[in-house]
């Protein structure tokens, strides 16, 4: 009964381990990466909302009547796009900032700043 | 081609900044910019006129039907919107080329302008769109050009700034990126006008509830509402002046069109204002957004930074006018949009203007600005005074209509509240105008101002000024700005069961 | 006809997976990184051409097994590259065998068999 | 016959996957990565004949590929890592062993 | 850490396939597995790999995962259970795709036909993602190169690349079939799983591929700056141009049909030209990205910081007197 849910538990699961890798972690990196799992779970829960019991997948063929909704699928290539363009940004800022800092340790860098203040 | 207009306001600064980065040329980018910008200002103008004379205009991307494609919903909101957007834009960019001399490396230049094209673009689809995903994907658009634009600042500081801010501005996206996968599943449609027919059916379960939940936290993240605005302030105080000018003047006056589109386009104003204490809620952020900020904005001694708080602050008082949940409040609510886009706007060109001559807005290097910068100093004041709510500018109307929609509800002591925020902003404002007129100029030894400091040049005071004379004109000859927020405020009331 | 290429799609198949499996043990067992890559690297080759194979035997449609075909090579290509270029890099890098202590590397002192 | 190929496959994973949580050393960790690949491409063949749709085969294909590229990359990248990340704790003195073994 | 989001991205695309989505596990596979993993490991390079083990705000931390983790799991009691034929979903708007799509835009991959037909705008909002994305990285990466820089570098690759000298048969061997493979999936995107954002991705890996086994100053001299600047400007103007086309020959934005006489024959023109401007654009981002990722660890980027520094102090310099 209940079990009919657990696919989206899977994404909640992922989703706290990203939320909190991003929320937790000092390392720019790291941060980074956690936001990548995040953003993946958010994947996952689009593609688990597109499956159809016994369909398969959306490209027609013959012989075939029940297929998987195509729509999420659609979106969700979209945001992997998003997806990597924002870890791209990203990693090009922790570059910089490791190059003006000499870090990329969140203590760190609040701490140099507020020496600077 | 009249009836191409909604998708063109689009299309036209999307398609120019790759033009744009095949330009090179540093000044052939800025014109080419300007072009740009000027044309989707007078589209957004027809399209007002349009919208009020002959309402709601749709267009349909693709030629698809909806709910299989995807719409373009223009009503008298996002026109509205648009033309705020749009006309910031234009006006900003104006200076912007003498701007960026002194505060973005040389072979930047072109990229600058490609961005920033990319950030109007972003912000322009958000608004014009009639599809929810698709509001996910112009938002991105304009956060990472945001992102890049902020990283551009001189200061090292920038780059931080612009990672806290992609940092939250992503979460806050994935964040609305459930919440619209959440209201699919739900109802099978992502078409605005759809969803708000489908909702109503399905707005008992939970799901609906978690969705709604999910979209309100990724707004405010955006919104910088105050318990999450801790990017803000950074992110505008060490991004070079002409962004942050645009930034402070648009973008998150577009999350709290967000906000207001889905509360109440989608949602539905019963659902949005039942399910959760969201009127309580938003109410109580909003007062002490405007205290905590505005205090912390006292404190500051950077004056780009204090006007980042003081937006804070005003970000309070535009929720506080949308937690009426009253036609008054929301025609409030917008009025502020618009006034404040103009101070705002203002204000942090003419910081520009001080930085290009002087390299800091530090609040110590103000002193005896008031003499060296006569004209620049005076565009602060009045946008200072605008600011702090001083009749004859337009931060008087839209606190009067802020004030006396709070009393046509009832709540007295909010508006009791929101007058004492007022004083809260003629001390910080008070404290630049001291610095720049009671003090006289550094002179001794150090040696730091020996070459006289001259006022800023033409390229960057026209554009404030134009601004400035906005703030009075809006302020004295108020039938424009009201008539048509007053309009947007009616219809969304109306389209709400 | 069938009979005897579904038969010898099982074999392969099976076979595949035995070696999958015993890879995957090694991988775990083996107490050095050299020792480690040859049950990888030795094992995982066969295995998926055993399994591609396999597979290629159940479908005798044409751009299928064309594809399968194109995979397997990929594996066979790259498969022992990686590994040649992997040993090398740790090798370079100062990572040595585990060797008994009789066996030594002269003017190697072992300090953990 | 599948079923039984693909049990054996994500066994072998999940033992791969286990070497490259232990590690212990950074190329171990890429091995581990580096068989977890070679596995996924067969995995994906074979679920694409289970599900009844051996078209799918060119996601295989993909995967063989970036997987080659992201073991390269590692150790592209890994020239310019410093060596003392890879901890040699099994033998002191890498001097005078070069070729010779 | 960085191995293992690797091997996430590997599972994650396997789980897709499983879920029927095969064009996701296909672009999840390039992307997630291929290029962001390359992209962390450049950056790792350059910053070394120092961790602090430390965690701060543990418990903010935990609130809040805890508060979000629990608001989905309570929005996720009243979904429809996972697989569900009568799910909302999968009744109002997906039917329509997967009845008529052949009829309308008669292509076979429906998730192609709602990509590039029915979604199509959202589809020039994920080019212009991209495009931003490498021109936010061109922003703030980019270094001015010198030649004599150029020739350093140059030696030392050489030694640095020697030992790799099976790899780099091999791979001279393996591009040209990777470049079949990637046109392969570019003009087969309608018929089966891929399409332009895939095939891009895979061209911009052989020529990552290329430039990491035989140095960037070899792959630059094949492939330089401008002309990837250009080309993923021109992607993204040959997505708008189609569209820009459609309508002065009388349709809306986008709108294929009126491309040509024949609506559906107007869909697959127009369905080829945009999936090729995605293309074009995806894989000159990704390789501006891989180069001004590499570019900066090889090139010197002290010059930049040391302007950065420079212009720290002059900022400071009138308020510290």
């Amino acid at each position: 009964m209940i079990l009919g849910l657990y696919n989206y538990w899977v994404v909640v699961v992922l989703m706290m381990i990203g939320l909190y890798i991003v929320i937790a972690h000092g390392n720019l990196i790291k941060k980074i990466v956690g936001l990548n799992i995040f953003q993946t779970s958010v994947f996952i829960l689009y593609i688990s909302i597109a499956k159809v019991e016994g369909g398969t997948a959306p490209i027609l063929i013959d012989g075939v009547i029940q297929y998987s909704n195509p729509l999420p699928h659609v979106l969700i290539l979209t945001a992997i796009v998003v997806g990597i363009a924002t870890t791209a940004l990203g990693l090009a800022l922790t570059v910089r900032i490791k190059e003006a800092y000499g870090s990329i340790e969140e203590d760190e860098i609040q701490a140099k700043d507020n020496k600077e203040c | 081609m009249l009836t191409h207009l909604p998708v063109l306001q689009v299309i036209v600064p999307l398609m120019a900044a790759p033009l744009c980065l095949i330009l090179k040329r540093s000044i052939l980018a800025w014109l080419f910019a300007v072009m740009v910008s000027g044309i989707a200002f007078i589209i957004s103008i027809t399209l007002l006129q349009q919208v009020m004379t002959s309402g709601t205009l749709v267009y349909e991307l693709g030629g698809w039907h909806t709910p299989w494609g995807i719409e373009y919903r223009i009503d008298e909101l996002n026109a509205y919107l648009l033309l705020i957007i749009t006309g910031i834009s234009t006006t900003v960019l104006l200076a912007a080329h003498t701007s960026i001399q002194k505060e973005i490396p040389k072979d930047r230049h072109t990229i600058f302008y490609v961005l920033y094209l990319l950030s109007l673009a972003g912000m322009l689809g958000i608004v014009a769109t009639g599809d929810a995903f698709n509001v996910f994907v112009f938002l991105e658009i304009s956060s990472l050009s945001a992102y890049a634009l902020i990283s551009l600042g001189k200061d090292r500081r920038s780059l931080w700034a612009s990672y806290q801010y992609l940092i939250m501005g992503t979460i806050g996206a994935t964040f609305i990126l459930i919440s619209i996968g959440l209201m699919y599943q739900m109802t099978g449609t992502l078409n605005m006008k759809d969803l708000s027919e489908r909702l109503p059916e399905v707005a008992q379960t939970r799901t609906v509830f978690a969705a709604f939940a999910f979209f309100i936290v990724g707004v405010c993240l955006k919104l910088a509402l105050f318990p999450l605005h801790l990017w803000l302030p950074n992110a505008y105080a060490y991004a070079p002046s002409i962004v942050t000018a645009f930034f402070a003047a648009t973008s998150t006056k577009v999350a709290i069109y967000l906000l207001i589109r889905f509360t109440f386009s989608i949602f539905g104003l019963s659902f949005s204002f039942t399910t959760l204490p969201l009127q309580t809620l938003f109410l109580t952020l909003g007062l002490i957004g405007v205290f905590a900020a505005s205090i912390a904005a006292i404190y500051q001694t950077n004056v780009k930074q204090l006007f980042a708080y003081s937006s804070v602050a005003q970000i309070g008082y535009m929720i506080i006018g949308y937690s009426m949940s009253s036609a008054a409040g929301l025609t409030a609510t917008l009025l502020h949009l618009f006034n404040h886009a103009l101070m705002k706007g203002a204000l942090f060109m003419a910081l520009g203007a001080v930085m290009y001559r002087i390299g800091s807005t530090q609040l110590r290097d103000f002193q005896g600005l008031g003499r060296q910068m006569p004209v620049t100093m005076a565009a602060i004041v009045i946008g200072g005074l605008s600011l702090i709510g001083v009749p004859l500018t337009v931060g008087f109307i839209s606190k009067w209509y802020l004030v006396l929609a709070a009393v046509e509800n009832g709540w007295w002591p909010v508006a009791v509240f929101i007058l004492m925020g007022s004083l809260l902003a003629i001390v910080y404002v008070w404290r630049i105008v001291e610095m720049a007129y009671f003090n006289k100029p550094i002179v001794n030894g150090s040696d730091v101002r020996q070459e006289k400091i001259n006022e800023a040049p033409l390229s960057i005071l026209v554009p404030v000024w134009i601004l400035v004379a906005a703030n009075i004109y809006f302020g004295i000859d108020t039938r424009f700005s009201v008539q048509v927020a007053q309009a947007a405020s009616q219809s969304l009331f109306g389209v709400s069961p | 006809m069938d009979i005897v290429i579904n038969i010898g799609s099982s074999v392969c198949l099976l076979l595949g997976s035995f070696l999958c499996l015993t890879g995957g043990v090694g991988i775990l067992r083996f107490p050095d990184f050299y020792t480690r890559m040859h049950a990888a690297g030795v094992s995982d080759t066969l295995a998926a051409g055993l399994i591609l194979a396999g597979l290629m035997l159940q479908i005798p449609d044409g751009i299928v097994v064309l594809k399968l075909m194109m995979i397997l090579l990929m594996t066979l290509f790259i498969n022992p590259a990686a590994s040649h270029a992997l040993a090398q890099a740790a090798m370079r890098n100062g990572h040595m065998p585990v060797l008994k202590k009789n066996e030594n590397i002269e003017g190697v002192e072992q300090s953990n068999p | 016959m599948i079923i039984a190929a693909t049990l054996a496959i994500l066994v072998a994973m999940i033992l791969a996957i286990s070497r490259g949580i232990v590690g212990p050393t950074f190329y171990d960790r890429i091995l581990a990565v580096n068989m977890f690949g070679t596995k996924t491409v067969l995995l994906i063949s074979l679920l694409g004949f289970v599900m009844g749709r051996p078209e799918f085969l060119d996601i295989a294909m993909v995967y063989s590929l970036i997987n080659f590229v992201s073991v390269i990359g590692v150790l592209h990248f890994s020239d310019s890592f410093d060596t003392k990340y890879s901890q040699p704790n099994y033998i002191q003195d890498n001097e005078a062993s070069k070729e010779d073994s | 850490m960085v191995m293992l989001s690797g091997i996430y991205g590997l599972l994650s695309a396997s789980f897709f396939v499983v879920m029927d989505a095969v064009d996701v596990a296909f672009t999840e596979a390039s992307v997630g597995a291929g290029i962001s993993t390359l992209l962390m490991l450049t950056t790792i390079t350059m910053v070394g790999r120092q961790e602090e083990t430390e965690r701060h705000k543990p418990i903010l931390a935990l609130v809040t995962v805890f508060i979000t983790g629990a608001l989905l799991v309570y929005g996720t009691l009243d979904m429809p259970y996972f697989g569900s034929k009568e799910a909302p979903a999968n009744l109002h708007v997906a039917p329509h795709f997967i009845n008529d799509s052949m009829k309308e835009v008669g292509v076979p991959n429906m998730v192609t036909a709602v990509l590039a037909s029915y979604r199509g705008f959202d589809t020039f909002g994920e080019v212009a993602v991209i495009f931003t994305a490498g021109v936010g990285v061109l922003a703030l990466l980019s270094v001015v190169r010198r030649p004599e820089d150029d020739a350093e570098i140059e030696a030392v690759n050489d030694s640095m690349h020697q030992q790799h000298l099976i790899l780099r048969v091999l791979i001279k061997i393996l591009i040209p079939f990777i470049f079949l493979f990637a046109f392969y999936v570019q003009f087969h995107g309608d018929y089966g799983p891929g399409g332009g954002f895939q095939a891009g991705v895979i061209f911009a890996a052989a020529i990552i591929l290329y430039a990491m086994l035989f140095g960037l100053s070899t792959a630059r001299r094949v492939i330089n700056q401008s002309l990837i600047q250009f080309l993923s400007a021109a992607g993204v103007l040959v997505y708008g141009c189609v569209g820009l086309v459609s309508i002065l020959s009388g349709g809306n934005f986008l709108d294929y049909n009126v491309l040509l006489s024949d609506p559906i024959s107007g869909q697959h023109l127009g369905i080829l030209l945009i999936e090729l401007g995605v293309g074009i654009t995806v894989a000159s981002v990704m390789i501006l990205i891989f180069f001004n990722f590499a570019g900066r660890k090889d090139g010197r980027p002290n010059d930049y910081c040391n302007q950065v520094n420079n212009s720290d102090i002059n900022i400071e310099t009138r308020g510290s007197k």
